[in-house]
């Protein structure tokens, strides 16, 4: 369970927003909404521990994250703005890399596997991800979420650039995370179609 | 006292150029700093009178 | 949950409270100096080796060491902040860090004029003297660093670890005398041992260095003051009028 | 839940970084050159006579090894922090500071380790003798790590900033003299026919001390370019 | 249609390059200080003595200066590439090889003007005399540019060939070499009381040569990077 | 009036189009849709002339932009992916710069109104544009419309990452423009609320 208390936050001299306290139950998404700038990315990267809060804590099963540290990274996954994939790379070792990284299974099967989840064909895995389009990059950065076994996920606007195909995909397997008791923190513009009560809003303004 | 005169103490044995050249750019240094310090201070003031 | 009340220990508070202590810094800089100076061109005897060019001791061993000093200082300033979060420390450290470059400058310059003289050049790659130069662009890096980082949160950090990490050169510049064979003198005043100096010579000379010591402390806090003038002036401590305030109740 | 062991995040830490390199074998390539062609310069700008070139050549060797490691500073982190790979790496359950030294650690495999089996050849071009370049080599294999490992903390410290190119080096090179002057102290004594043992163990020392601290405080200073 | 004359984009470019520069004033300190601490590294390295201080200096002070402009010709090209600049600057309705020109002028101003004006003041380290300097000085500022020039196509080629990197450095680096050898040479035949007027004019050749040739290559360069 | 001619197109060994004829009237938006890669980004580079096509041309009045070259580019915006703008400086800067590059008039008071247009508040104005949100950014990079007198633009996914209000003034934008005779072609995942009569929509395959 995660949650946040009284959590402040600000960028510069301006201070974002304030006074927040959300709880995120297992099997729950947070969708967080607001204008461009009212601080959507900033306050998914405090809950991450990037940033650290103003004043308030992040509390995850009760101890405050910036006791956990390590204990709390891998509990997560944050995939930002940025895809944060090596351009030099092909999909497939970004991938293989990044779950190795993360201790799970790395196997070129999984690897494949995961590609194909997200939508990549074949004979995109072997392309540096330099040449490949937007969404496509963006679906190689998602596909970390096809492999992962860790109960919390920060999704910085993860339909941005997607196609309705890839959409879709990424819906499903947000359903399926949370049906088996995981939990998702969302940022983004659109409509999240997802039974309405496993939704909760949070809507920050400037 | 070890001075006869004033021009032998400006002389200091004939050192005079290196020992006030040192005091010299030390008082410079030291005295310029703080004007800085204080013009500083003195623009800070004034333009946090502007701002409210 | 972090304890952060040094967070709060409020910069407003310390404003006037520096500004009442600066003039008694100044006054005591002020006579010690003049007071020293009278000593060390009046008193003290010419030396029967080096004449009066070893005069220079009087500013050259002051300077040398407050900007060590100065940078220890700094980096225990810069420790603090980094380690409790405190606003206020990063302030300290970024007020001592021009002085500290300033004395650093002196220290070698004067060290050049005593050194043409003395040893016949202005200059030598010498352990002592390398180690004081490094002194200098570390000062003058840290001071860069904050100037290149517009965030002033990112600024008081990066040169907090920067200033950090360079405090190994400190012991290097005392200790260079001993560990290597070098041209510049050893240490004369020590702890155990007795002096060798000439007493009045000794006692001009620490009587500077305590007059240098008031100095930086009034200018440092002078600096302060500047730099919570100038950070407050930017919303982010709200409260306009309480500034205003507190900048005229000087 | 799933937690890496270290050395699985150091392994991945450091292989990705290495098959990067691979990439473009260029980058690798690019030192050697620009170690090469500088070393070379010398002979060229100051004349060919053997004793000022003997005299002159254990400097010139060490300056050029400094200048290739802060030539490459530039590509330790900044690439990983604009395609956002940093941030995730700081997310990773080790500790950073580990991570770190896998980082160093590769890109000393690319852009030290070739200088330093680079140096005899070097060393030949400035008439330097057996047991001299011995000694430049052992230096340089101490020297050219210490050196990335405090080049990572200038290079974390000015991340995304402005002109950083020059600024770390400016933040550098005051931490990086003191290597320097041993590194070079002790293929001159050799070369002077005096032991070189005391420069190398100080040279030694400084790579433990840098060892200590440098992934520490780098660690500290990306988390503060990350926020 | 709203077509921006010749001088409106050049402007535009340069002005827009020179208020990037300016945005932290301590940016052209950064260079200063860089080839102050370069240049003093040098007799660190090399130890004291005067003599052969005197004769490497030209030398070394010509190698800092092209390692400055080095250190330095990563922002000319890699940042407008990588956040968009560059294709709208291709769009712009004039001559790519133009704007080129705007783009390494402002570098150049940056970059190595600084070092020009300074280099009078790190000759007297080494000991050069009254009209050394005036030659070193005016070596450089015919350098420099020719540098920055020729630079540029080297990182334009980067930008888009970048598995072939080593093709670049064999490319760019001969042409550097003749330049450094002309200018050091100029310095150094000064020194020994021979005329520098064959050098100097040798160096406005290459000056002259890499101003017709090199802003049409980077464009170029730029287009096959860009596609 | 722009005019493609059996237009193909490929990216390393994958040809990703052939054979596209188009024409874009005064007064009308070309919509162009298409799965992740399926090379919208690289039609749209190919119509500004970044790209050349294998085969088939460009036509701009019925001429090849490959002579007219600079005539050409004087005629068009693009904007794509990435914002093209400088992260140092501020909106302020940026516009007002690229408006000068562009040739048009670049002062304050229009550049302000620019910034104003596209939903941007005063105090952002002077802020370095680096610390400014995804979609604030995304928005300076769009203020150009507002000051352009230029008859064809070309968007790539100029919604992403924008919030609804950004983008009905974006929307409003791109009305006014096709108004005044302006031609407009836009790559884009999501619908377009403006008159049917006038887009043309164009799907590219895999
Ligand atoms: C640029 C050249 C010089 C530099 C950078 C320099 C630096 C320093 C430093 C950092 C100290 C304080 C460290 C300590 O107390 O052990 C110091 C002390 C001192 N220096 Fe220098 N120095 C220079 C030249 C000279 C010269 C030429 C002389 C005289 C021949 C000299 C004589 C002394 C003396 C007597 C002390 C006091 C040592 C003691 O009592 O502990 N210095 N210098
Ligand atoms: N140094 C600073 N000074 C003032 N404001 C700042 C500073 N740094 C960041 N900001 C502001 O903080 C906000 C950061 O917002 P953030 O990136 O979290 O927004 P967001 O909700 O994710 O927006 P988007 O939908 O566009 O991605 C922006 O409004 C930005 O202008
Ligand atoms: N060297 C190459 N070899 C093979 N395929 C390549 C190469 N370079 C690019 N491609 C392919 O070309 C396509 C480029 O597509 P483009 O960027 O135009 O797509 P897009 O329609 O804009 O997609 P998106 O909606 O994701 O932005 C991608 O599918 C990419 O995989
Ligand atoms: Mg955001
Ligand atoms: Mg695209």
């Amino acid at each position: 369970m995660l949650q946040t208390v009284a959590l402040r936050g600000s960028r510069g001299q301006r201070q974002l927003f304030s006074d927040i306290s959300v709880t995120v139950k297992p099997g729950t998404l947070l969708a967080v909404a607001g204008e461009n700038g009212s601080g959507k990315t900033s306050f998914l990267r405090m809950l991450c521990g990037l940033l650290s809060p103003d004043d308030g804590a992040v509390l995850w099963q009760g101890k405050d994250i910036r006791q956990l540290k390590e204990l709390y990274c891998a509990q997560l996954i944050y995939i930002g703005h940025l895809n944060g994939i090596k351009d030099d790379l092909t999909p497939t070792e970004n991938i293989k890399i990044s779950a190795g990284l993360a201790g799970g299974d790395s196997s070129s099967e999984i690897v494949r596997k995961a590609l194909e989840a997200v939508g990549l064909g074949r004979s995109t895995h072997t392309l540096p991800t330099r040449v490949l389009s937007q969404g496509q990059k963006r679906r190689v950065a998602l596909a970390r979420l096809w492999l992962s076994t860790r109960p919390l996920w920060f999704l910085d606007e993860p339909f941005a650039s997607l196609d309705t195909l890839a959409a879709t995909y990424l819906t499903q397997r947000l359903q399926s995370h949370l049906g088996n008791g995981g939990m998702v923190v969302v940022s983004t513009h659109q409509e999240i179609a997802l039974p309405t009560d496993s939704i909760q809003h949070l809507r920050l303004s400037r | 006292m070890q001075w006869g005169s004033v021009s032998e103490f400006f002389a200091m044995g004939g050192y005079g150029l290196y020992v006030w050249v040192s005091f010299g750019v030390t008082a410079l240094c030291m005295f310029g700093e703080v004007l800085a310090v204080w013009r500083r201070h003195a623009a800070a003031v004034a333009e946090s009178r502007d701002v409210s | 949950m972090g304890i952060n009340w040094f967070k709060y220990s409020s910069p407003q508070a310390f404003h006037p409270l520096a500004g009442k202590m600066i003039p008694w810094f100044s006054v005591a800089a002020g006579l010690l100096i003049i007071i020293g100076l009278y000593i060390g061109f009046f008193v003290a005897p010419t030396d029967f080796q080096q004449g009066d060019s070893y005069r220079i001791i009087f500013v050259h061993v002051p300077a040398a060491w407050m900007s060590m000093f100065l940078y220890v200082i700094m980096a225990a300033w810069a420790g603090v902040g980094l380690g409790l979060n405190a606003r206020p420390s990063f302030m300290m450290a970024q007020a001592i860090a021009p002085t500290g470059a300033m004395f650093t400058f002196i220290a070698l310059l004067t060290g050049a004029m005593w050194g043409k003289p003395t040893w016949g050049a202005w200059w030598v790659w010498d352990a002592r003297l390398t180690s004081e130069l490094i002194l200098l662009f570390q000062y003058i890096g840290i001071i860069l660093l904050r100037a290149a980082i517009d965030d002033l949160r990112r600024a008081d950090r990066a040169s907090a670890v920067l200033a950090l990490v360079g405090v190994v050169n400190v012991p290097i510049i005392y200790f260079s005398v001993r560990w290597w064979n070098t041209l510049h003198q050893g240490a004369s005043v020590s702890m155990t041992a007795s002096p060798k100096m000439a007493t009045t010579m000794l006692t001009a000379m620490l009587i500077m260095t305590v007059g240098f010591w008031m100095y930086s402390f009034a200018v440092t806090l002078a600096r302060v003051r500047c730099v919570i003038l100038d950070r407050e002036r930017q919303p982010m401590w709200g409260n306009q009028t309480s500034i205003q305030e507190v900048a005229e109740a000087r | 839940m799933s937690q890496p062991s270290m050395s699985e995040a150091l392994g991945g830490v450091v292989r990705r970084d290495l098959l990067l390199a691979m990439r473009h074998r260029s980058d690798v390539a690019m030192s050697v050159f620009f170690v090469v062609i500088v070393a070379s310069l010398f002979p060229l700008g100051v004349g060919p006579e053997a004793a000022v070139l003997r005299m002159i050549g254990p400097g010139v060797l060490w300056v050029t090894a400094l200048l290739a490691c802060l030539l490459s500073l530039g590509r330790l982190f900044t690439a990983d922090y604009l395609d956002g790979v940093l941030e995730q790496t700081a997310l990773i359950p080790q500790s950073l500071a580990v991570l770190v030294i896998g980082k160093v650690f590769a890109h000393w495999v690319v852009s030290g380790l070739p200088v330093v089996l680079l140096s005899p050849l070097l060393g030949l071009q400035f008439g330097l003798d057996g047991v001299t370049l011995g000694v430049l080599t052992l230096s340089l294999l101490l020297g050219t790590p210490t050196l990335s490992m405090i080049g990572a903390i200038g290079a974390a410290l000015t991340l995304g900033l402005r002109g950083s190119g020059l600024l770390v080096a400016l933040l550098v090179l005051p931490l990086f003299i003191p290597v320097l002057i041993f590194g070079a102290g002790a293929v001159t004594s050799s070369v002077s026919g005096i032991g070189s043992e005391a420069n190398l163990s100080l040279l030694g020392a400084c790579f433990l001390l840098s060892f200590a601290f440098a992934p520490w405080a780098t660690a500290v200073a990306l988390r503060i370019a990350l926020e």
